[in-house]
């Protein structure tokens, strides 16, 4: 492919680490590939999970943590109750983007998944329970989709599928505490989003590519 | 048969059809289902990405809330809180270092002991089928299904403890007692798309269209879920497929609540079966089987 | 001395349990080094009086290790050992010996590894439960 | 009593974590150790000569070896000694290599240990008693349970040495499952034509009895003493009477599925299993023979013109004596309903490896013609998949069966030369073809047989529109594939057969996690079992091919000629006796026993002047177990070479 690496990033203690903070054995895989044979998102995969459990076990961090499989994982388990070496390669995939979200490397292409995630957490903390026109619309703006599936709200709103108002929960003190104690207690960044700079990256690649494509319609 | 009742976000907006079917279903056949005071998001997939402990500690939270009700026994309905609760349950139980960390973010001891159960488990396993049979006044006959079940509600097998892994069973044989003919298929637990509905719509698309199609190639006229996630992406999704790929192919996506409820004799609004995108009165119009008021 | 180390004693029988511990040196798996093997034939040959001399003696922990069940050399020498120590361990227990001192296992001859595991476990319950001063004798 | 103690460093292995040095300095401190020496590999030539020439020189008279396990070297060092003139049981060995050196890293404390079992060791031998062996004699005949290519060939070779064998095999012929294939790999030879002469051979030899269609049903005694008790089933037709004309079977109306055939084909309820069976007597399957099911019928019996059936036959469990048993009892399919996945088995248009030997056999069900099974028609796209059940923890075996790669490539193969418009597909892990012109056939599968070989396990396969649909990835392009194939092949591993436990459990055969029989040693002993005078063969043991198959088998039948040609059987002295005036003639011992070696003895008491009931040990029975020893109440009954006092001795040196 198109990497070199050298006996420094195969040395290097990212798989131990790994073993050690998540429980899954990396080194048992012996790369049969019955992971990536039934993943249904493969398709859209970068590299396939198979790739994944392999490059780390050479070591190779920075591109593992920057790829865009692991964000396009739908923790649907296929591939954890089907590895033959009883290896929970799901929870490899979490680990792996708890880790993105600690070094803050996030693939520009990538950055629909962890921002809805970071506003999907942040919506339950204010709320307590899922607000979704507050979830759509600060992800519609900030992910650059201004008017995606905007042709769906009024049917929603009709069905009473969707409240324009939030849900309200009489304890969200409570609520807010558990947050904080467990971003505290897990070591992760809690408050912030995601990273203003990426953020405004990604916008601006949305944009010009809507333009772009108006432009040669 | 009384259960403390977690519905989750889902069920109080986009699917609040499953939410009313499954409390007109549990009503008619004494089922007492009293919902949690004051629950919580459960965090879904987004908390078990970012934030580890945080995954455990808002599902604990709401057993927490059950027990504080003197119950042991908390019903849901959507597959991804079931399986949110049951893995905090699994932790709870198994992890000393996990549970150490989530008891002291929610401020309470908490090893496992409230009992987490799926409502069709609740329908199959402890009303019991044969009960179910002698309450059909309004059987479904000809109604050809496929049954999907999804990704989450057998998976892990060790901790949902539900139904088969590869060829789960229980909507299936559900669907029989109602005399509808469940059809075989071999996409019960394809994914979805699941929680890219809003982020990676084209991949939601993509696996929601091929369910769609298989499904249809089988014969299905419409698909039974246990999981709002599930329902919505392929009842929402439909008319975006057929933009996509040209296929059109109107199947009404239910709840497996809806046809027991309609089984049961129960009015079609109030079981929210005017609620869907995909409109399924007219199939159900054309196999008979709505009650005639 | 830096740290108080158990000192463990196994009686294990030849063909299974000592073969096990043979296993678990081939296949180099690391364990405390606190047991001191003494090979038998059988499990069934270990006079309860062994062990009760072994703790008199100073020993923090006994062993007593054969076949799985139904897989004895002899046919049903662990059956006897099993029903034997059974009854010496109701005993000890009642003579106000910590029980953790006293314990049985069945590692077959393929199982080094768990060999290596029960010891590991072993060594570390030993030390939980500390010198064994319960029925050391009195020298003065 | 001067005691001499010598280290051994074996290389690095002891040495590299026991400081072997101190460990003879500590021993040479020992009471009562008169010499102590450390060498760099004891059991070697001039080791030995070391110690030979240290007990001449010191005039030591017990020794004490710290080394390896006396499993491996006891014997070794008896003979050494005895050859300097020391009985050859006042030896003891301190096991510092694999109790010590090799599981532990820490230099200090692992020294410490070496010193404290060497002096557990020097306590012990201190209290050994000079032991002579004893002799038995040897029934000249071997047993050889199983009655597949490696129980053939076994029963050939002790045959050719004129010496008796007995086959016992469960089905009604032997044969086994090479007589299920069609070809062999590499050469392509077909297994018949070279597995039918050896069956002849067997038939024919007036060295090789044969029981077929029965069981082991109970083994006791000891090495050349063997007592077997062995159930031969009711065959319902007079072995002797019948003479293979098949006109019963012809004219019985009762049609089953065969097992010989995998079930693709049909057999009569009494059958044959094959044409070429040996021997050619048929045999009544009771289960769904209309005479025995509703007493009508009875066709067979008014047919037979030299009445051989016999409807009243009883089973019949006779009793052999052997010198020698050889288990070649072979190994069974794993079981790929386990894989929901796969469709739990489901499908019919999956088959195993064993169906398509079946299939693709021209005397087969189908005539030798590839087709699906669910509609009959010839197959155009045929997915094989290895590692079925092997190399799988989570649902099948963790071990490698070793033999898939290369009858699944012989598979492409065959599918080729039967259908030039077939294509394979084989999804593989790793290929391993490490055998005598073995890659090269692998080799020549892919080249010239165009068999597509990709990297990887297929994770699901469902049917859609009468085909299987085939979804599994090539790791090696990145490449997820989905085949929709007519027929589907699972190299399905090979696992232990069901009873292969009980078995153990009567030979006094160890046997491992998977099933499979424990040898008395990885390499050097890999025929062997720790039970002397009982061997193994084939794939019981681990999975093997045929040339490996006959290869032990050849090998066991010379460990057992070995025993065969003996005049008379020495006999360990670690056996049980009992000291008649401490004996209060209780008996617990009698009843403790496993082996009923313990028999009741009058003696004349001196002091009573009287008669008085004592216990009194069969030596040739003794196994040496030392149960008795542990219900004495007076200490009375003692096991040589693991006495009492040794036991204490060592205890109190704690």
């Amino acid at each position: 492919m198109k990497w070199f690496i050298s006996h420094n990033t195969i040395r290097s203690s990212f798989q131990l680490t790994l073993e050690k903070e998540c429980g899954e054995k990396v080194s048992h895989c012996y790369q049969c590939g019955k992971c990536s044979a039934g993943c249904p998102i493969a398709f859209q995969m970068d590299y396939l999970p198979n790739q994944i459990i392999r490059m780390t076990q050479l070591g190779m961090e920075q591109q593992v943590l920057s790829s865009r499989t692991i964000w396009l994982c739908a923790s649907c388990l296929t591939c954890t109750v089907r590895c033959p070496r009883e290896i929970d390669i799901a929870e490899i995939m979490d680990y792996l983007r708890r880790q993105a979200y600690k070094k803050g490397i996030i693939p520009v292409e990538e950055t629909e998944i962890p921002l809805f995630n970071k506003i999907f957490l942040r919506n339950i903390e204010l709320f307590g329970r899922l607000y979704e026109m507050g979830l759509i619309g600060m992800f519609n703006m900030l992910s650059g989709e201004f008017f995606k599936d905007v042709f769906l709200a009024p049917k929603m709103f009709l069905k009473q599928k969707i409240s324009i108002f939030p849900p309200r929960v009489k304890n969200i003190k409570e609520t807010r505490a558990i947050f904080k104690r467990s971003g505290k207690l897990g070591k992760a960044h809690r408050d912030k989003l995601l990273n203003p700079r990426l953020l405004f990256l990604n916008l601006s690649r949305k944009i010009i590519g809507k333009i772009a494509k108006r432009d040669n319609s | 048969m009384k259960y403390a009742y977690f519905p989750g976000c889902s069920l109080h907006s986009t699917a609040k059809e499953y939410d009313l079917s499954t409390k007109e279903v549990a009503r008619a056949l004494g089922i007492e289902l009293i919902e949690i005071p004051d629950w919580i998001c459960c965090g879904a997939t987004p908390a078990h990405i970012t934030m580890h402990l945080l995954s455990l500690a808002l599902p604990v939270k709401n057993l927490l809330k059950a027990k504080e009700m003197d119950s042991f026994e908390v019903v849901t309905c959507c597959a991804a809180c079931f399986s949110r609760l049951k893995i905090a349950n699994h932790f709870m139980q198994n992890d000393n270092k996990h549970r150490k960390n989530v008891e002291e973010i929610v401020g309470e001891p908490y090893k496992g002991e409230v009992k987490v159960r799926h409502f069709l488990d609740v329908l199959i396993n402890v009303f019991g089928l044969k009960n179910l049979t002698e309450r059909v006044t309004n059987k479904l006959s000809g109604l050809k299904v496929a049954c999907y079940y999804g990704c989450l509600l057998t998976r892990p097998p060790e901790i949902t403890q539900l139904d088969d892994l590869e060829e789960p069973h229980l909507m299936d044989d559900l669907m029989k007692v109602l005399d509808a003919e469940p059809v075989k298929w071999p996409y019960k637990t394809e994914c979805c798309g699941a929680s890219f509905s809003l982020t990676k719509t084209d991949i939601v698309l993509k696996l929601s269209g091929d369910i769609l199609q298989m499904a249809h190639d089988e014969g299905a006229q419409a698909i039974v879920v246990a999981c709002p996630l599930c329902q919505s992406n392929l009842d929402l999704r439909q008319a975006a497929i057929k933009k996509k790929y040209k296929k059109d192919f109107n199947i009404p996506i239910l709840y497996f609540t809806q046809l027991v409820g309609l089984s049961l004799g129960i009015e079609p609004k109030k079981l929210g079966l005017d609620k869907h995108i995909v409109n399924p009165l007219p199939l159900l119009k054309e196999r008979k089987v709505l009650v005639d008021k | 001395m830096s740290e108080w180390e158990p000192k463990i004693v196994g009686f294990l029988c030849n063909w299974c349990s000592y073969a096990g511990a043979d296993l678990a040196g081939t296949s180099r798996l690391e364990y405390p080094p606190n047991i001191r093997i003494i090979r038998l034939p059988c499990s069934g040959r270990v006079n309860p009086l062994f062990i009760l001399k072994c703790l008199s003696n100073g020993a923090d922990g006994v062993l007593i290790s054969g076949c799985h069940i139904g897989d004895c050399h002899y046919s049903e020498g662990n059956f006897y050992a099993r029903r034997r120590f059974a009854v010496l361990k109701k005993l000890l227990e009642y003579l106000g010996i910590d029980p953790r001192r006293f314990q049985m296992s069945w590692v077959s001859a393929s199982e080094g590894d768990k060999w290596a595991r029960l010891v590991t476990e072993l060594v570390e319950e030993i030390k939980q439960a500390g010198p064994n001063k319960d029925f050391v004798r009195k020298n003065d | 009593m001067k005691i001499g103690v010598f280290v051994c460093h074996c290389g690095t292995n002891i040495a590299g974590t026991v400081d072997v040095e101190r460990v003879s300095q500590a021993a040479s401190k020992f009471p009562k150790v008169k010499h102590s020496a450390s060498y760099k590999y004891m059991c070697s030539n001039p080791g030995q000569n070391l110690v030979k020439d240290a007990i001449k020189k010191h005039k030591l008279d017990r020794i004490v070896i710290a080394s390896c396990s006396p499993s491996l070297h006891e014997k070794t060092f008896r003979k050494c000694v005895e050859a300097a003139g020391i009985n050859p049981y006042l030896i003891e060995m301190a096991n510092i290599r694999e109790h010590c050196s090799w599981v532990h890293k820490d230099r200090e404390k692992a020294t410490q240990k070496a010193i404290e079992l060497t002096r557990l060791a020097v306590s012990k031998v201190s209290r050994n008693k000079p032991l002579e062996k004893t002799y038995t004699t040897i029934e000249k005949k071997v047993l050889i349970i199983g009655g597949g290519i490696s129980g053939i060939q076994a029963a050939i070779d002790i045959a050719f040495a004129n010496y008796p064998a007995v086959i016992v095999e469960r089905e009604p012929s032997i044969g086994g499952r090479m007589a299920r294939f069609d070809k062999t790999f590499p050469t392509l030879d077909c297994a018949a034509c070279i597995l039918t002469p050896k069956m002849v051979t067997v038939s024919q030899s007036e060295h090789v009895t044969m029981h077929t269609y029965s069981e082991i049903e109970e083994v006791s005694g000891f090495v050349g003493n063997f007592t077997v008790k062995i159930r031969k089933k009711a065959r319902s037709v007079d072995i002797n009477k019948c003479t293979g004309c098949g006109a019963c079977y012809n004219k019985c109306p009762v049609k089953v599925p065969s097992e010989f055939d995998m079930g693709l084909g049909k057999r009569k309820a009494i059958y044959t299993p094959f044409p070429q069976a040996v021997p050619n007597v048929p045999v009544i399957d009771r289960e769904n023979c209309l005479y025995f099911k509703t007493k009508k019928c009875g066709i067979c019996k008014k047919i037979c013109t030299v009445g051989a059936i016999d409807y009243d036959m009883k089973d019949e469990v006779i009793e052999e004596k052997f010198g020698a048993i050889i288990v070649a009892t072979g190994f069974n399919q794993f079981d790929h309903s386990v894989y929901g996945e796969y469709g739990y088995g489901k499908h019919k248009d999956m088959i195993t490896g064993l169906h398509f030997e079946r299939m693709v056999n021209s005397s087969g069900p189908t005539g030798g013609k590839i087709i699906r099974p669910s509609d009959g028609k010839e197959v155009r796209d045929v997915v094989f998949i290895q590692c079925v059940g092997s190399r799988d923890e989570q649902k099948g075996l963790p071990y490698c069966s070793r033999l898939c790669c290369m009858y699944t490539a012989k598979h492409a193969l065959l599918l080729r030369e039967h259908n030039k418009d077939s294509q394979a597909y084989v999804f593989y892990i790793d290929i391993r073809a490490a055998g005598k012109n073995y890659e090269e056939f692998v080799k020549k599968v892919q080249d010239e047989y165009g068999a597509i070989y990709l990297r990887g396990r297929v994770s699901r396969i469902f049917e859609k529109g009468g085909k299987l649909i085939v979804r599994g990835a090539d790791t090696l392009s990145g490449a997820q594939i989905e085949i929709k194939a007519d027929l589907v092949v699972l190299a399905t591993g090979l696992v232990a057969q069901k009873d292969a436990p009980s078995l153990a459990q009567m030979l006094h055969i160890p046997y491992d996690k998977n099933n499979l029989f424990t040898e008395a040693h990885p390499k050097l002993a890999p025929v062997e079992t720790i039970t002397s005078g009982i061997f193994l063969t084939g794939a019981c043991q681990s999975p093997k091919d045929i040339p490996d198959t006959v290869a032990t088998a050849s090998a066991a039948s010379v460990k057992a000629l070995g025993l065969m040609v003996q005049d008379k059987l020495a006999r360990e002295p670690l056996i049980a006796s009992v000291n008649q005036d401490l004996c209060s003639g209780c008996l617990a011992c009698l009843k403790a026993c496993p082996f009923s070696a313990i028999e009741e003895d009058e003696i004349e008491d001196r002091k009573l002047r009287r008669k008085r009931t004592v216990a009194k040990v069969r030596e040739a029975v003794c196994t040496g177990c030392g149960n008795c020893t542990a219900v004495c109440r007076m200490a009375a009954i003692d096991l040589e070479g693991f006495t009492n006092t040794q036991i204490m001795e060592e205890v109190e040196t704690l």
